[in-house]
């Protein structure tokens, strides 16, 4: 095991990592920017050092900063955290070369997932399940249509380059798809200089659901079970659940198997989450893998009573595991709710400020992980995460329950907060019921669901 | 006394100016007006009498809406106990060896016009590390007369010196960290001291 | 204006005066005293310019080891978000309907001398409740003549009576609660006015 | 299922049937004395109604007071949380009469279970060891000599009458038998007027092991596994601990089994406590039943998922328990520490006065159940406890390691705390063996036992 951990993140996460340190009896070195000198874990860190000013590129993303850090305070391994360089290859390959350890996936590994595209293939080739589409790229009419007959109705045209949603469209027949394709390559050989298509299946209402893992360097792997990110605004996760409402039980131990099995065959390693999409036939899609620890990590460790960032450490350590797939018991259901200083009745424009009042709701299941503290000032650098509120309860409707009652509780005086569009959600029928897709609350607009929220109640 | 017109780095949480806070009418200023003179003419010289005849930590007096606290910090009154041994620090507080968070002034080039001391507005600012590695100063630089930005020594970030340089025209004084330590971002390492005053020999250079 | 001496419950926290604080020599009071003034006469001018301007929330000025904070409540700058609708009470917070908590008084005899607006100075304290229950007050009693201690009425708890009592001489003024309400300890149910003053017709009893 | 609650009750208690109440959708109202006002339950609740000043006599204690609020405020059942009302079968009973619910055992079941020694008789012949002893009184020497061979040495001698020590001898031998025997004849004789005695067997070293028990209105009892209490410091417990280190996991099983079987069969009902002592040996001796909710029953949630707060309330309301016990699972290891406002360093002097400023500890496996927020006034007027650490890991080392750090996080200043025994014990090898007995931090003295804790950190 390490002697001492430099911690080279902020916010809640470097609170994490700090009792994930102290447990593990590792001293733990917390690297902050000067806009962070008073945040929870530089006060119980057992040092603290700064790093750089404010600008994050000068700080936390600045790999000669953060390695400089781990030298001076003599530590022996880096704790990235999530975000800034916790994925990245290079930054990784120069903290071996320092004779430090990364905390995560090593390098080579890092690389080798560092493709979305090459990724997919790569895990496709080890049986999971990517989103169908046409054979490479479209070579005329007749072979869109061959090919979208193949892939079935709805199928998304897309362009081979860029992005943005330009030379993209939806169709639904063979008459709006030869309509579709002039429109497409008009649009794409405009925007980009090139108007190769291909084709992909349109998912409609999907879910996000993603299955963590943990695989030693021994390449032993398990997993712990999948977790629901399907309520978005934005592509930005904001409620998270275990399990999914969307699979049944069978479905879902088919998709955490495949995971796992897939994941140690393509030689990851470390603690990692694979995400997939899941369509209303609950047929579900492999699109990327994240190698770090997740926001939502916390849903898992309550199911399962796996502390995950002290396995991380202690797989990146050389321990084995040390426990095989059938020592992982999930049990009951966890509900997450990412509390953000942004304003849900302004857009979520985000806030900044001191922080007048603060008080964590507890009580049995509750679990509030947050560097909030009364008359801490919130800079307005870096992402808007306050905390994470998580309850776990026996059974789903008694976790929600939990959940909207510690949210009572809460008190976050001085800033601004999307607790309001938390309560609409808790009452609002689609989640109720689990039919929360990614694209609903844009669909509804932000506005108009808590409007109807505030009329329900 | 402090010019109060110059000291916006002590004030503090001027919050509410945004823009969502609504527009006030005059007769609203005035009325705040009002009530904050009163209590700068009425109730101030009373709370220094109570404040100074009992050593006491924090009183607070409320007129209307508004309210008026003084306070000292716990350290200096000698009450209030931990269950830790470690200090919990608050944030931003007076006499903390930090610029104040709201307004970090770094500058580019890799030194700092703001540094930790310079509200102290006796001394001028020591040198501060640009940077968190190992201190090399120049050697024997202490005595020299130097101008802002002149290069005193450097840090080294994995073997990429960065220049740690003077925040002000000055005299070098005595080395505030050791040749080969270990410092932070921001972390004061050569004290500096004033010029000597008009009628000493100058270089000329000096305004 | 208030007369300042006369606010000791506008006060609040008062700490440090504890036995644990430590001795203060004659000379850290007049530094105390010192520091104080300044802000007195010469940051307020400049804070009352400050915060007429701009409807600003609060404000805070560091002198030394000196803060003076002003700051009008939240509500009332339209800034500041609660995360729940509840109202959260700060502890002891002047002009809150209950007498200090470090100084319950109530009476042996079921009434209580100081009341929730036993702290208004300018009125007679209203008759509360001695328990919590169903009230019931006597038939026609608004507008008699009472002496301290006479009987108002009754609170009923699970049929056994208690007495609501006068708490001071006056006249007995409106019904705050009405018969038959459920009231709880400590609350104001009947209100008091003042007896007339010296030169109107007395019953000769009234000191 | 009720529709308003009335707790009677104040500090974390309150705050924790607050919870239960909110999870099971039931609307609470907090009665409190003058004193606390300004808590966080009155906060919190749906309504709040004082019910009388600060002396508990008039308040929390006034049977009155208590359900004249309950009818007040339109209450149809009454949650007396523990301590105060919570095990009064007459105040049970007046309840009843006014058509209210008590939330506990029904007022003849804890007139069943009000008497110590009738429950010993009641339990021991359902089956439950009681600590062995004569056959009634002491007829003569040679009576006494045959009882104390039967029991075995050491044995205790005890007046019939009074209690207070005096009369009462321990004597390992037959010689030092019948030389006390005269000796505690005569003092019994002075004290108390009364010189009769009797024999029970002295356990040295004896450790408090209870077990938690769920009994619903038709019979239908589980235990919930058992809680180590040794930590006593004049017979006050300050941490708890579960499973209990004292016994094999047959023993605890066997524990567990004979108690919940005694209880059914003796008609207890309702959530209760059975408490043991526990010898050198193993064996252990049925002492007495706690009819109530007990403060270190957040272990036992914590080990088995089970609220028994919102287990009581369901009980009381008439519903079946809903699991048996083969549905009960108990997953880890889990301890508790009492954070009291008292002096560790003064003789545990207790303390009052205003928090300055609080801040609950965090992390994976954490519960901080208390009242206190920053800028709240702690009233002189009842016990000291400010709240419960507690801390789950999957094994005893990790919890003990959690719990310590937890306690590193947790601030509470303005007020002096027992925290330092706490980070004395947590250190100190009879714990981390444990070894601790219910004498032991008497025995060495606190004063020694933190300097020693001092001097080995």
């Amino acid at each position: 095991m390490f002697h001492r951990i430099l911690i080279a993140n902020r916010g809640e996460i470097a609170l994490r990592v700090l009792r994930a340190c102290r447990q593990l009896g590792v001293e733990a070195v917390v690297a902050y920017s000067e806009a962070d000198r008073d945040t929870l874990a530089v006060q119980l860190a057992d040092e603290a050092i700064c790093i750089g000013p404010a600008d994050a590129r000068r700080s936390y993303l600045s790999a000669p900063a953060v390695i400089s850090a781990a030298l001076v305070t003599g530590c022996d391994a880096i704790h990235p955290g999530y975000g800034f360089l916790s994925e990245d290859d290079g930054f990784a390959e120069v903290v071996r070369a320092h004779d430090l350890v990364f905390i995560g996936p090593p390098s080579h590994v890092l690389e080798r997932f560092a493709s979305k595209e090459a990724t997919r293939r790569l895990l496709a080739a080890h049986g999971l399940p990517t989103i169908p589409g046409s054979d490479g790229m479209l070579r005329d009419d007749a072979h869109a249509i061959a090919e979208a007959e193949r892939i079935g109705y709805p199928v998304l045209i897309k362009p081979s380059a860029g992005g943005g949603g330009k030379g993209m469209r939806m169709v639904r027949s063979q008459r709006e798809l030869e309509t579709a394709m002039k429109l497409c390559r008009s649009e794409a050989r405009a925007a980009f200089g090139d108007d190769s298509l291909y084709l992909e299946r349109w998912l409609e209402d999907n879910r996000h659901v993603e299955v963590q893992i943990a695989v030693d360097r021994y390449g032993s792997g398990v997993h712990l079970g999948e977790r629901d990110c399907s309520v978005q605004r934005r592509h930005q996760k904001i409620l998270e659940e275990s399990p999914t409402p969307a699979l049944s039980e069978t479905a879902r131990a088919e998709l955490c198997e495949k995971a796992i099995r897939a994941a140690v065959a393509a030689g990851y390693e470390n603690v990692g989450t694979l995400e997939f999409l899941v369509d209303r036939e609950g047929n579900f899609y492999f699109i990327e893998i994240n190698c770090r620890i997740q926001v939502e990590h916390p849903i898992t460790e309550m199911r399962t009573g796996i502390d995950l960032v002290a396995t991380q450490i202690r797989i990146a350590a050389g321990e084995p595991l040390g426990f095989t797939q059938s020592d992982v018991r999930q049990t009951g259901h966890a509900i997450e709710l990412r509390i953000n200083a942004e304003d849900a009745e302004n857009d979520f424009r985000p806030g900044a400020g001191v922080v007048e009042r603060y008080l964590a709701p507890g009580g049995p299941g509750i679990r509030m992980d947050s560097h909030l503290y009364s008359g801490y000032e919130v800079p307005p650098f870096y992402d808007s995460l306050l905390g994470k509120l998580i309850a776990w309860a026996p059974d789903r409707a008694t976790a929600i329950a939990r959940v909207r009652s510690a949210l009572d509780e809460l008190v976050v005086e001085g800033i601004v907060t999307n607790v309001p569009i938390h309560r609409a959600l808790l009452v609002n029928d689609a989640f109720l019921d689990g039919r929360m897709t990614t694209n609903l609350l844009d669909r509804v607009g932000s506005a108009a669901f808590l409007a109807a929220a505030a009329r329900g109640q | 006394m402090p010019d109060p017109a110059s000291m916006p780095s002590n004030v503090l949480r001027p919050r509410g100016a945004d823009d969502a806070a609504p527009e006030r009418t005059a007769a609203e200023r005035d009325a705040d007006h009002r009530a904050v003179e009163r209590l700068a003419t009425g109730l101030l010289p009373a709370l220094i009498g109570r404040l100074t005849a009992g050593g006491l930590a924090e009183i607070e007096v409320r007129e209307g809406d508004w309210k008026v606290r003084l306070r000292r910090p716990l350290e200096a009154v000698g009450i209030g106990r931990r269950v830790t041994d470690r200090q919990f620090r608050l944030p931003a507080q007076a006499g903390q060896a930090h610029a104040p968070l709201s307004h970090p002034t770094p500058s580019r080039d890799g030194a700092r016009q703001a540094g930790p001391r310079a509200a102290d507005p006796a001394g001028t600012p020591p040198a501060t590390s640009p940077a968190v590695g190992i201190f090399r100063p120049l050697p024997g630089i202490a005595g020299r007369r130097v101008h802002a930005g002149d290069r005193l020594g450097a840090v080294d970030v994995l073997g990429m010196p960065q220049e740690v340089v003077a925040p002000a025209d000055g005299i070098v004084g005595p080395l505030i960290a050791e040749a080969g330590d270990g410092v932070e971002y921001g972390q004061p390492v050569i004290d500096m001291r004033p010029l000597p005053i008009a009628g000493e020999p100058s270089d000329g250079e000096v305004a």
